[in-house]
């Protein structure tokens, strides 16, 4: 028989993140004796191209699709090729009627920074700057609303979209996850206001962006930066203390999962179902009393990307 | 037309002054245009028969003074005020589009429609019937275009200047305004021209006509507007002036007090 | 300055040409890249960039340019699809309210080119930003769901034989018959031409040149609203991310399609090849298996070697 | 046509104006925007941007225009570090084979526009896709960290004052003053202009308008390697990831600063103030606090109204 | 000149034929320009007067035929072939930068540069040089052009045309094309144009001079040559032969063959 095709579909094709998640799966397949095709959107939130990509793929034969989800709008697509047979498989970010998710919770992982941040403050004032992705984005408002809620903030649940505010949060500015943009952004913020000690950074190029601005005024010293993702060169960035804290995502399980199921599926005909979580785990560099954290050497262990 | 009897002013312009930045291309020109007559405006290179008639074609506003139709005040803002009173322009820099036909130019802005109520509404075009009615102003002119349905680009100067005179002549209502008509025309084109002009005042429409090409303009004109320096320097009557006193007023050369008093119009 | 902008680099076959040697190429790499299923994708693919590809042309044909058409389009699916789930109006009208929307989007640019002078392309920047913030305001970024039957029924499909085609695909190709219809065959679609290939000239000639622009830039508005409905129907929810990458596509269809971004020149049939040229791009390549990022590199080649192709065997039949 | 395109809604000294009801009105709304520190962040913010938009309006001054822009610069600066980093070449060997690069994608981009006549849009749609590509096949998408500080040094500031200025704020303006000057000094700028303005005039006069060309377009090159020079040095890496947003920003501060898109027509310092308006727009809206969405949103705004205030106050004026 | 010495050919072409898609512009036409004269190209609109020397310029390249350059056949790919061969041409569509000055247009392609090896080097312009230079070209003409750095499409026609004209007569080395080059000009400018042909004439330039205007051709040319149908109809001498004769065979009314011998030329 010919080898089973599986799709990976991610967001972009530009964030490490993504990145790493096909290489794991294209390694994965590799072993498995399956073949692997991937696709992406052109930017985050492309989901016509997303669509478009779901369409091709299963009119290119494969069986599995994983895709990343982009938007709910994918969701009628899914239903249409389910309908022909096809397993969907949501990696990363939920969307209703996948028929299995592999993924890590962002809302979780937003949490752990905030719990982290909020002890390492231990009660003195506090002045928040936050660097989010863009407008509109789950993620982005799923991580920026687990940090102030684990910081104790009063906060949107994990199913908006919409950014919380509170007083604490004396700026807050895009950078579409960019270092040049997360560092703009920073410096912007630094202008408004000098005092700024703590930075919530939406991943780990924003956070070494904030960092430099940061370091550019003379004030990376007593300001917390904690960020998300758990990115090799972000967990070296934690090690170096540019980064104070990040919470570690494991795309390549999601993909692997994801294969393996796919390959199940072609085998036998059994589709995989349910939730996995692939868990999330505080990185830090000093540990802090109260919050459970790993130091650095467990996060290079473990992350994504060239170590 | 017999010169004895005044005819009515059709068109009028007093004390219209146009600036562009610093230049002063009209400074208070007076302007008259009678009844069934062809009255050519002539002088040096910039001296604003072009800015004259693009006042009083809309295609200018003036910065100073009054444009006045069968007597009553006028005020076109815009060219298509002046195509509604029935005047029709061909400029100097020839209004063309030139991807578009030839057949298409002659009747860009007033299509022949589709007969029958459909065709109004819709607008649809009888292009049938325009690239027919093309063909016949085109051979009055009698230029030897092969189609008209070849692009305005593609035209020989001589012809593409012919696109636009046949459009002026074809739709005028009132007055008809040509500046330098016959500029880039061959010897044949251009008496065919002259020609035109002549049938369009006998049809009872006056003419303004814009040239630089004297014996043109004693050939046909019923009385001279002689421009000079952004000013109306004199009105003159072909039939009484010489040619040379003509030059010399429009040189700068003489004055018009030093002309005799007949051959003023 | 007349000739050199006449010297179309780019005719009325090309497009066709270019599309022809893609097909074929893709023919020869996959098998089932003919197939009439196959082929249908691409055409229900490439609708909604396709009918924003005829306001976009429109107004490319005047030599404007419309940056903001995508998020115009999210903007009305944001507001149809409101206004029916949230607000329970009746479908049908929800749809009217979300044509409105765009309508009036495209009327404020065509005002603020006209009444205002300013450049096009400042002026739809301005309102591709306004777009997206209200949209994403107003929406609260929340994807709208659960959508009445009546609003997506232009998703739904019949067979030709064995070939599905959807009623979206077959707007798609009405909306261009008449575009192209209008554009040859009646007075103001002339008027369009005139406008744009020689303004001055217009206004001389009589032809209300701001009238033209204003209806120009407001039907182009209710063209992105119709793209809303297709996007909508193909979807199955309001999305406020919709649009983002339909700019840059929508004018690269319309000057694939050999449509002169200084105006004046084109035919806006050759606007719907160009969408289908991108969109037989992006399928014949993931038939191939190619990965995402060589797809992007092979686009990138294939865009160049389609026009040269064309190009060259214009400059051989001279 | 000529009259048409010749009133330039938005001319000389347009710019400036919209400059300074920008920075007037932010200086109102927060009493840290004129601050030296905070203007020359500024500066420091825009300066990638301003250094493509020299490159950027050459090409636009020649009714040309660029999308690759962004993409080339990231391979520039993709190519200068790995070359450094992974195989430890010379830091300043390095950087001239980014400026290498880019020189070449845009001689690239300069032959396909004058040899094969194809039109810039649909050249360099191609070559920025075959530029993001390269980038992250080659890099593997990974950034390229552990500089050698002679990478890095254009970021280095030294003090004017109490005021910090950045050595790449000073390239950006040097680069700018040049660029004006040989526009408005040598043979070669006025010939720019005359290809822009009309070509087909160009050429009966004799100038070469395809030299020219191919010029411009490797020019544009080598100035998006400086650019991408600059983006090293401000942030420390090699990042694949750059340039993606600097495409529309380039070609915004081009018109913002009143160059035509049909060419030949505009000065390039007003690209500099174009840049320079972009990014007072981030600044000041941040220090007001504004929430990103409502940012958007006033930008749109601003953007609109500021080049509207321009023309008004030239229409009274005249 | 003297016309019974027989002038060597300075340019010549044999057998030229150019196609516009389905329009044969030129038909086969033989051409020769001889040493010290001033040759009149006449013809009807679309004879291809202008396509002629088109390819005489290097504007147009032949689909047949050849063009010799004092006796040695050449082959202009493009205007700055024949630019560099001493060639300089006012083009009927007056081939101007709209949007640059006087004074630019002028020196366009060959601006003066800074005395110096950093001037040549860095190619710097000699503004003060240029526009001196300039306001003298201009003032040949008798122009009354305020500024010479006022953009070249706030001019009126004539004075666009006056540049045009200007260029041509200041850079020629070897040869003088001119394509109309008083058709929007006022009597007083058109006859300093008919000086400045005369004047470059005598300095030993053969001119080839394209006009519609009888009195003009018959007052300055040497010989005339006929153009007709993209053929070559006859070569006169305006001495022997009537005008009306001349337009006889420019429209066709008579062939060259009722023509006294000793019109021929
Ligand atoms: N748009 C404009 N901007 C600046 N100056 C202008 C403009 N239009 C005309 N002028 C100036 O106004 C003066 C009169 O120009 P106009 O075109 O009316 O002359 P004209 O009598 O028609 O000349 P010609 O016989 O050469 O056509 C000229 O000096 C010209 O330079
Ligand atoms: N680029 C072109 N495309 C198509 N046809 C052309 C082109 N150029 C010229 N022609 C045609 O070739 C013929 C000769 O044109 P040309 O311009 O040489 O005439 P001409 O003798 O200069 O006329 P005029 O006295 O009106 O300037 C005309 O019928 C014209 O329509
Ligand atoms: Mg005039
Ligand atoms: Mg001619």
């Amino acid at each position: 028989a010919d080898a089973p095709v599986i799709g990976l579909i991610t967001k972009t094709e530009t964030n490490p993140f993504f990145v790493k998640m096909k290489e794991g799966a294209k390694a994965e397949a590799e072993k498995a004796g399956a073949k692997l095709m991937s696709a992406a959107g052109k930017i985050d939130g492309d989901t016509a191209g997303q669509i478009t990509a779901l369409e091709n793929m299963a009119s290119a034969g494969a069986k599995t699709i994983m895709i990343t989800s982009a938007g709910d709008a994918i969701i009628p697509t899914v239903k249409k090729i389910q309908a022909k047979g096809v397993q969907v498989i949501a990696l990363d970010s939920p969307f209703e009627g996948a028929d299995a998710l592999f993924a890590t919770d962002n809302y979780k992982a937003g949490v752990l920074i905030g719990q982290y941040a909020k002890a390492a403050m231990a009660g003195k004032p506090v002045k928040i700057a936050m660097l989010d992705l863009f407008p509109g984005h789950p993620v982005g408002a799923q991580r920026h609303n687990g940090f102030m809620a684990g910081f104790g903030l009063k906060a949107n649940d994990a199913k908006s979209n919409e950014l919380s505010t509170a007083p604490e949060i004396v700026c807050a500015n895009d950078t579409n996850g960019d270092r040049a943009k997360g560092q703009t952004a920073m410096e912007n913020c630094l202008q408004k206001d000098p005092g700024i000690n703590v930075v919530y950074t939406i991943n780990e190029p924003a956070a070494a962006g904030a960092y430099n601005a940061l370091k550019k005024a003379g004030k990376e010293k007593g300001v917390l930066i904690l960020s998300v993702d758990g990115g090799c060169q972000g967990i070296k960035d934690t090690e170096a203390g540019i980064i104070t804290a990040t919470s570690q995502q494991y795309p390549l399980k999601m993909a692997s999962m994801g294969v393996a199921a796919g390959v199940e599926y072609a085998k036998t005909g059994k589709k995989a179902t349910g939730y996995v979580d692939t868990g999330v785990t505080l990185i830090a560099k000093n540990a802090i009393a109260g919050v459970d954290s790993k130091d650095t050497k467990v996060g290079l262990d473990l992350c994504w990307g060239k170590k | 037309m017999n010169p004895k009897v005044i005819q009515p002013l059709v068109m009028q312009a007093k004390g219209i002054t146009k600036r562009f930045g610093q230049v002063v291309a009209l400074d208070g020109v007076d302007f008259e245009l009678r009844a069934g007559e062809i009255l050519a405006v002539i002088g040096d290179n910039g001296a604003g028969k072009s800015s004259l008639i693009k006042v009083l074609s809309g295609a200018n506003t003036p910065d100073e003074g009054e444009v006045l139709l069968d007597g009553k005040p006028v005020f076109f803002r815009s060219p298509i005020d002046a195509r509604r009173a029935g005047i029709e322009t061909v400029y100097q820099d020839l209004a063309v589009a030139p991807a578009m036909s030839i057949a298409e130019n002659l009747f860009l802005g007033r299509e022949i429609l589709k007969p029958g109520f459909i065709g109004q509404l819709l607008r649809l075009l009888d292009k049938k019937e325009m690239l027919a009615q093309a063909i016949a102003r085109m051979n009055d002119l009698k230029v030897g275009i092969r189609s008209m349905t070849q692009a305005v680009e593609t035209l020989s100067g001589g012809q593409r200047q012919c696109v636009a005179v046949a459009r002026a002549a074809a739709f005028a209502q009132h007055v008809v305004i040509m500046d330098e008509p016959t500029a880039a025309l061959g010897v044949k084109e251009g008496n065919m021209v002259l020609e035109l002009i002549r049938r369009v005042r006998d049809k009872g429409l006056p003419v303004i006509l814009i040239s630089h090409n004297m014996p043109h303009v004693f050939e046909v004109a019923d009385r001279i507007h002689i421009q000079r320096l952004g000013k109306r320097a004199a009105v003159v009557n072909p039939k009484t002036i010489s040619m040379s006193d003509t030059v010399a007023v429009m040189t700068g050369a003489k004055t018009v007090d030093e002309l005799p008093a007949e051959a003023l119009a | 300055m007349n000739l050199s902008k006449s010297t179309i680099p780019w005719g009325a076959l090309g497009p066709w040409i270019a599309l022809a040697i893609t097909c074929l190429f893709f023919t020869s790499q996959s098998s089932r890249f003919l197939s009439g299923e196959n082929l249908s994708l691409v055409l229900q693919q490439v609708m909604v960039v396709g009918v924003i590809a005829i306001g976009q042309s429109l107004i490319i044909l005047t030599a404007g340019i419309d940056l903001s058409c995508g998020m115009v389009m999210a903007l009305g699916g944001v507001v149809m699809t409101k206004f029916a789930v949230d607000y329970g109006m009746n479908p049908y009208l929800a749809i009217v309210c979300g044509l409105l929307v765009t309508s009036c989007a495209g009327l404020l640019n065509g005002l603020l080119v006209t009444r205002v002078k300013l450049p096009p392309f400042i002026v739809t920047l301005g309102t591709l930003n306004i777009a997206f913030a209200i949209t994403q305001i107003y929406s609260e970024a929340q994807t709208i769901t659960n959508l009445p039957p009546a609003m997506t029924f232009l998703g739904n499909t019949f067979n030709i034989g064995s070939t599905e085609v959807s009623l979206g695909t077959v707007t798609m190709l009405v909306l261009y018959g008449l575009a192209w219809f209008v554009l040859r065959e009646t007075a103001p679609g002339r008027h369009l031409y005139a406008v744009g290939n020689n303004p001055e000239a217009a206004r001389l000639i009589g032809i209300s040149v701001d009238k033209v622009l204003v209806v120009v830039y407001a039907l182009a508005g209710l063209f992105y609203g119709i793209a809303a409905l297709l996007s909508v129907a193909r979807t199955g929810v309001g999305d406020p991310n919709a649009g983002t990458t339909e700019n840059l596509d929508a004018i690269t269809a319309v000057v694939l399609g050999g449509t002169s971004l200084f105006g004046g020149r084109g035919i806006i049939l050759g606007s719907l090849v160009g969408a289908v040229i991108v969109g037989v791009f992006r399928n014949g390549l993931t038939l191939m298996g190619v990965a995402s990022v060589y797809q992007t590199l092979i686009t990138g080649v294939l865009v160049i070697l389609a026009v040269a192709a064309d190009q060259m065997s214009r400059k051989g039949a001279r």
